[in-house]
């Protein structure tokens, strides 16, 4: 059985104080092996009995629970923050929709969809203050949104008219990473910054399941821990890396990766905003706090491709999706706001035309994104200059003129 | 017998043979079962010789090629994929300082025929990291071989070739030309491994080049001759070790070279190839050795490469300023 | 407080079973998080309620205390085995003394000093069988001594003769692997290969407690745990890695990092060598019965130097030392031995002659080690040949030769 | 002003000074603070400057270069430290991937001034992994700059420059000449860190080096002075970039070159200054450029490293090689 099937069958939370979650008191983990190595439960029995629940505050029904632990955290939250938190979902969403029907016209390269993803990165993304730094991978849109990056700025690299096309420092939101896990450890070094000069700001790092089993990550965990640096590490477990299934990263949820590195690990519904942000909200508190480092696990669903390069109907079938359609995240919060009439007809199709709206602009924005000039392959490749560089552009740029020269070659 | 395939499917037939007739030969690395990797290149395997001959691992280089290091150690015959070029580097500790070291380590007793695959090099248009050619940073080090085909039916036989060899090899599949086709001769008689070879001859001048680059080459060559020069081109195939005498038998011949590669220029194969021909042949040569490929930045957006990586113009380029000498 | 000094204070085990045994279930992880960060508890006070018990079988005064888990994996066993244990460790430490002193010398040029971890490697390297694998770091030179490598072919590469002297095969004893943590990749792979050929056979893989924040070794964590591989993970945590203590790795016991990967992880008594020997059998029998990984960390203590080039004078007081010597591996097996009557003066005094021995044995055949040819350069670089060292070989060939027709240059 | 002290020393006093004058600097690595380093290049800095300052980090160079490009993109100033050449390989994909290219990657909008220590070379009759040079592997790489001084004063100034760089340097220490004493004078006006210097002029031939290859190849010119030649002798610096302007008027005038390094010749440095030397002086040169450097083999045990490495012999052999055309 595999960990997303099983979620699926039980959605909701029971005792709400302890589930998912693990801490770092060594006295408290009464889990060990019997006397005799015949006793141990195999494999697949072990992943039955263990599998967590997870912190949840809305279930697929829109339906508010409570929880002990994690109301406290959205306890204050107004009738508009609920509408906006839903704005964000949909308009990432239509954003979302927008990059991909552009790759499909040529207009980018390619496009990592987040689809699925709109809680988990609303709710964790909501969840930071102005001073917070975050770390995304390629997949981030919905934090960069909730960043203030301008989405058409995401589209650059996608084009392929740059490699990251924003200032980091602007939005305290660091440019997209490809190689998998590295940010982790910039993140954490980061956080260790932020601690030495005596901020209280704290640092997201976001990261996938299949990116949980690189060292990189691994070392930012010991960094993290030792240095008890600020640092929130965000795992969208969207259940899949490419093709391969989370099992292929970890038989044990990943959440509990913590434990072992002495911080708390929490998983909560990675479909459910309010519980996205509640939690981050929490994990964030505690990086404040000087109480160091927490990994948070989003179990949530890649509902699309992993990228318009991809084909997922060779590795995984339909029900699966289905069953996750069920649990969609936007959907979950639209029948809350209208159960408690926090929200209107007439919101809803306003937020439509913005989402239109939005679309359009992004169309039309990359439409006119212009190609590079050719000599910015020279251009930032050092701060300080650099003679060969310096020598290759000279050359670059009489080569190119004996062109203009001779009219062609 | 011989079959017209593009040279992703002759990887593919390449392998499938060296699973079905060795049962020590391994797949592993992301993606490679079910889905068959990014590039298909191990399309079917999975389900034709099961999970535990090709392994989805997790995602993790230096995982993949330690853990491949252990299973040789255990008398398996491991093919390890690297999704694409920028993503060797976490397997880099591995590669330079166990698999390429340990043989001289044990003073011979360990053996580890472990092929490292990597997609490698540009012109396909895609983000960051998916476009590199950085097979100088494993030529210098001792200890690995490193292959790269330029067609369809070498890429059947250099894989074959390099699964058999007892060292460890790092075999570069350039991803543009994954879908070239070529006749693949499963019968044929394949020349040694790390032979150049000539592929068009010629007296004015040499091109040298491996992969990506030598389809390049000869069209170059074709355009050249049309302005009636005559260039002959070598597909060096092997960068480690690198077949110096084919280069200088060429260079005797035609008394210029140019050497073609995506890498960057400074520090890359052209350096290395220039440094010894010009002491083999340095009263034959007319020209300096002249070196076309990547230039001293990082590997640039999709829609610069056209400006970063050698073509037809550029390669011209460096023929007419050689010749000029 | 650090580590060994909290575990000085408290040797002996109480509750047999689960001290210091992390399991897999995560249902039975009910350490959590407060409601609010400022509930936790603080890293020190957290470090202090943590302190995890060790498995021990025997105390530092020589008695031998029960153990309901672990009794069972030394129970059969002899007083002649109990004689051979002590020799192991008697043998090895006069092995180990006879190096440091052929080093001041000036016979080495390095060596790294095994003192104070003679039970763990003996222990440990004694509960292994002949057809399984170790893969040792560059201390191991007791667990080599268990396999049957003679000893003076591990003084090769501190002699600067070769990088490494044995066949790994001929005694199922990999190559001692300096690159800190990448052996652990190596076992992992091995067991794959086992697990595959249906052997019942078992991998060990020997670290460090430094060695514990490397990627590689988080890495192999995660590729054992999946393909659940039949490895023991065996890390020695002597309290420093150079003039780094533990605590600079990890802020909670070492042993516990198992459990976030899913399998058991276990802290032993490692100055006692029938708790090393019992928990490793255990941990190889786990392995061979199909339930794959265990980390078992020995707590012990590294005596010397990190090498004979460290002065830890620089970084380490005496205090310590002095405690851990109450706690000598050696010493407290011999007062078992003879409180027991399972050894009298005769073996003593026997054994002291074979040490002797064994210290003129090693001495003479470092003495008569000859330097390699220098034509060695050029040979096992590569299996199937290599045109270019062919070409360098006969290059230097030619140089030499140079010198011998010129009578020097 | 003035002061006689040893390469390890000057450093030291080099990092004392930044640590000093800039609060964003910081000092990172294993073992650097209490124990003061493995050669004692930190020594008494933590003392002084506390653990804040000059950081003990776990034992990991992935994370350490990782974490130190996230304190650069706080604003801080790193230096770390790796322990020994061998132990880079962990960080490489930090240092490749991100380190080297995130300023590029960032249109300029990130700046990583980061300095990566690395004692390097033989000579000193270690272990495996603790004499190795690969200063080759990173310069072939765009966005990093390579360094490494032959001596104290240099080791001082250039130490001062990199850490003033807004580019990551690799800074290669020459360990074994660690304990050779020069004058540091603390208010001299230092040269710029990229360019070469003739440390003996001459006119019959140039030999050019680094790091630890200068002092030999001064050696090397005093021998030859008594056989009546005149070897020119230019200590490059830096590695990348590399001031070819410097050799190429210096072959201009003496027409020969020989180039030493430590590093196996194969993709070495000496590569790269042969090709381009070549292309630049091809009229000039009145014999190839030559090379004497490591063997493609592994680094190999201390009881061989005589062998292994130039040493005045082989640099003379090459010499008289090269007077010979
Ligand atoms: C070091 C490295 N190896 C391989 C890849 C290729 N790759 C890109 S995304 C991906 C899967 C990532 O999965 P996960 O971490 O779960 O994130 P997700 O894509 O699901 O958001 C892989 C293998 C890479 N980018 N970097
Ligand atoms: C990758 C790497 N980095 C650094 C070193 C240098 N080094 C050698 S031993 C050592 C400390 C190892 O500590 P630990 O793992 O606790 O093992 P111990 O020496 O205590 O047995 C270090 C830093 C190395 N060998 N490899
Ligand atoms: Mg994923
Ligand atoms: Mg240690």
């Amino acid at each position: 059985m595999t960990v997303e099937s099983s979620a699926a069958r039980k959605p909701r939370r029971t005792a709400a104080g302890k589930a998912g979650t693990t801490g770092t008191k060594a006295g408290t983990t009464a889990g060990r092996t019997g006397a005799t190595g015949t006793q141990r439960t195999t494999r697949s029995t072990a992943r039955k009995s263990t599998e967590p629940e997870l912190v949840q505050l809305l279930t697929p029904e829109g339906k508010r629970v409570k929880n002990a632990e994690y109301d406290a955290y959205v306890a204050g939250i107004t009738p508009e923050e609920l509408r906006g938190l839903y704005r964000d979902m949909v308009l990432t969403r239509r954003f979302d929709a927008e990059a991909t029907s552009l790759q499909r016209q040529g207009e980018l390269g390619l496009w990592a969809s987040l689809l699925g993803q709109e809680a988990a990165q609303i709710g964790s993304g909501r969840a930071t203050r102005e001073d917070d730094y975050v770390f995304p991978t390629y997949r981030e849109h919905g934090v960069a949104w909730c960043r203030g990056v301008d989405p058409t700025n995401l589209l650059g690299m996608f084009r392929g008219v740059n490699n990251g096309g924003w200032d980091p420092n602007s939005n305290n939101f660091q440019l997209y990473t490809i190689v998998i896990g590295s940010q982790t450890l910039h993140a954490t070094g980061y956080a260790m910054g932020v601690a030495k000069d005596g901020a209280d700001s704290a640092v997201v790092a976001y990261f996938g399941d299949g990116a949980s089993s690189q060292g990189d990550v691994a070392e930012s965990f010991t960094f993290a821990a030792v240095y008890n640096a600020p640092v929130v590490f965000f795992c969208q477990n969207n259940q899949w890396a490419i093709s391969e299934p989370t099992e292929r990263q970890t038989r044990v949820p990943l959440y509990q990766r913590a434990q072992g590195y002495g911080f708390p690990g929490v998983r909560v519904d990675g479909n459910d905003v309010l519980a996205c942000l509640a939690v981050t909200k929490r994990a964030l508190e505690r990086a404040r706090n000087g109480e160091g480092p927490t990994l948070v696990e989003a179990f949530t669903y890649r509902m699309g491709a992993h990228t318009t390069s991809d084909d997922p109907t060779r590795y995984r079938g339909d029900e699966e999706r289905l069953a996750w359609e069920a649990k969609d995240p936007i959907l979950r919060l639209r029948r809350y706001l209208e159960a408690s009439h926090h929200a209107d007809e007439g919101f809803f199709a306003e937020l439509e035309a913005e989402s239109e709206a939005l679309g359009k602009r992004v169309r039309e924005a990359v439409r006119a994104m212009p190609d590079p000039d050719h000599f910015a392959i020279f251009e930032n490749v050092y701060a300080d200059g650099h003679a060969l560089v310096d020598e290759e552009r000279a050359q670059f740029a009489a080569y190119q003129a004996s062109f203009a020269d001779e009219g062609g070659h | 017998m011989a079959e017209k395939m593009a040279m992703a499917k002759a990887i593919n037939e390449s392998l499938r043979r060296a699973l079905d007739s060795d049962p020590k030969v391994l797949i592993m690395g992301e993606d490679v079962g079910k889905l068959g990797g990014v590039f298909r290149v191990t399309d079917g395997l999975q389900k034709d010789f099961g999970e535990s001959r090709v392994i989805d691992t997790p995602l993790a280089e230096s995982g993949i090629v330690g853990t491949a290091i252990g299973l040789a150690l255990r008398g398996y015959r491991p093919v390890v994929e690297i999704q694409f070029d920028g993503f060797v580097f976490p397997a880099y500790d591995q590669i330079v300082t166990q698999l390429a070291k340990m043989h001289a380590r044990s003073l011979g007793k360990v053996k580890l025929p472990v092929v490292v695959r990597i997609p490698y090099g540009g012109g396909i248009g895609a983000v960051e990291h998916h476009s590199e050619s950085p097979e100088a940073l494993f030529a210098h080090v001792a200890g690995l071989k490193i292959v790269s085909p330029s067609n369809a039916s070498d890429a059947y036989w250099m894989m074959q070739q390099a699964i058999q060899s007892d060292d460890p090899v790092i075999y570069f599949e350039p991803k543009r030309r994954y879908w070239d086709k070529a006749e693949v001769d499963p019968e044929a008689i394949p020349a040694p491994l790390h032979k150049a070879r000539v592929v068009r001859e010629g007296t004015d001048l040499t091109l040298a080049a491996y992969g990506p680059m030598v389809k390049l080459c000869q069209e170059a060559a074709d355009a050249a001759a049309e302005e009636g020069k005559s260039l002959e081109v070598l597909d060096l195939r092997s960068v480690s070790p690198l077949d110096f005498d084919a280069v200088q038998a060429s260079v005797e011949k035609t008394r210029r070279l140019v050497v073609v590669h995506e890498a960057p220029v400074f520090f890359g194969s052209g350096a290395e190839i220039a440094a010894r021909i010009t002491e083999r042949c340095f009263y034959h040569l007319e020209a300096p050795v002249l070196r076309v490929g990547g230039y001293h930045a990082p590997y640039p957006p999709a829609r610069l490469e056209e400006s970063y990586l050698p073509d037809l113009d550029r390669v011209l380029d460096a023929v007419d300023r050689s010749l000029a000498y």
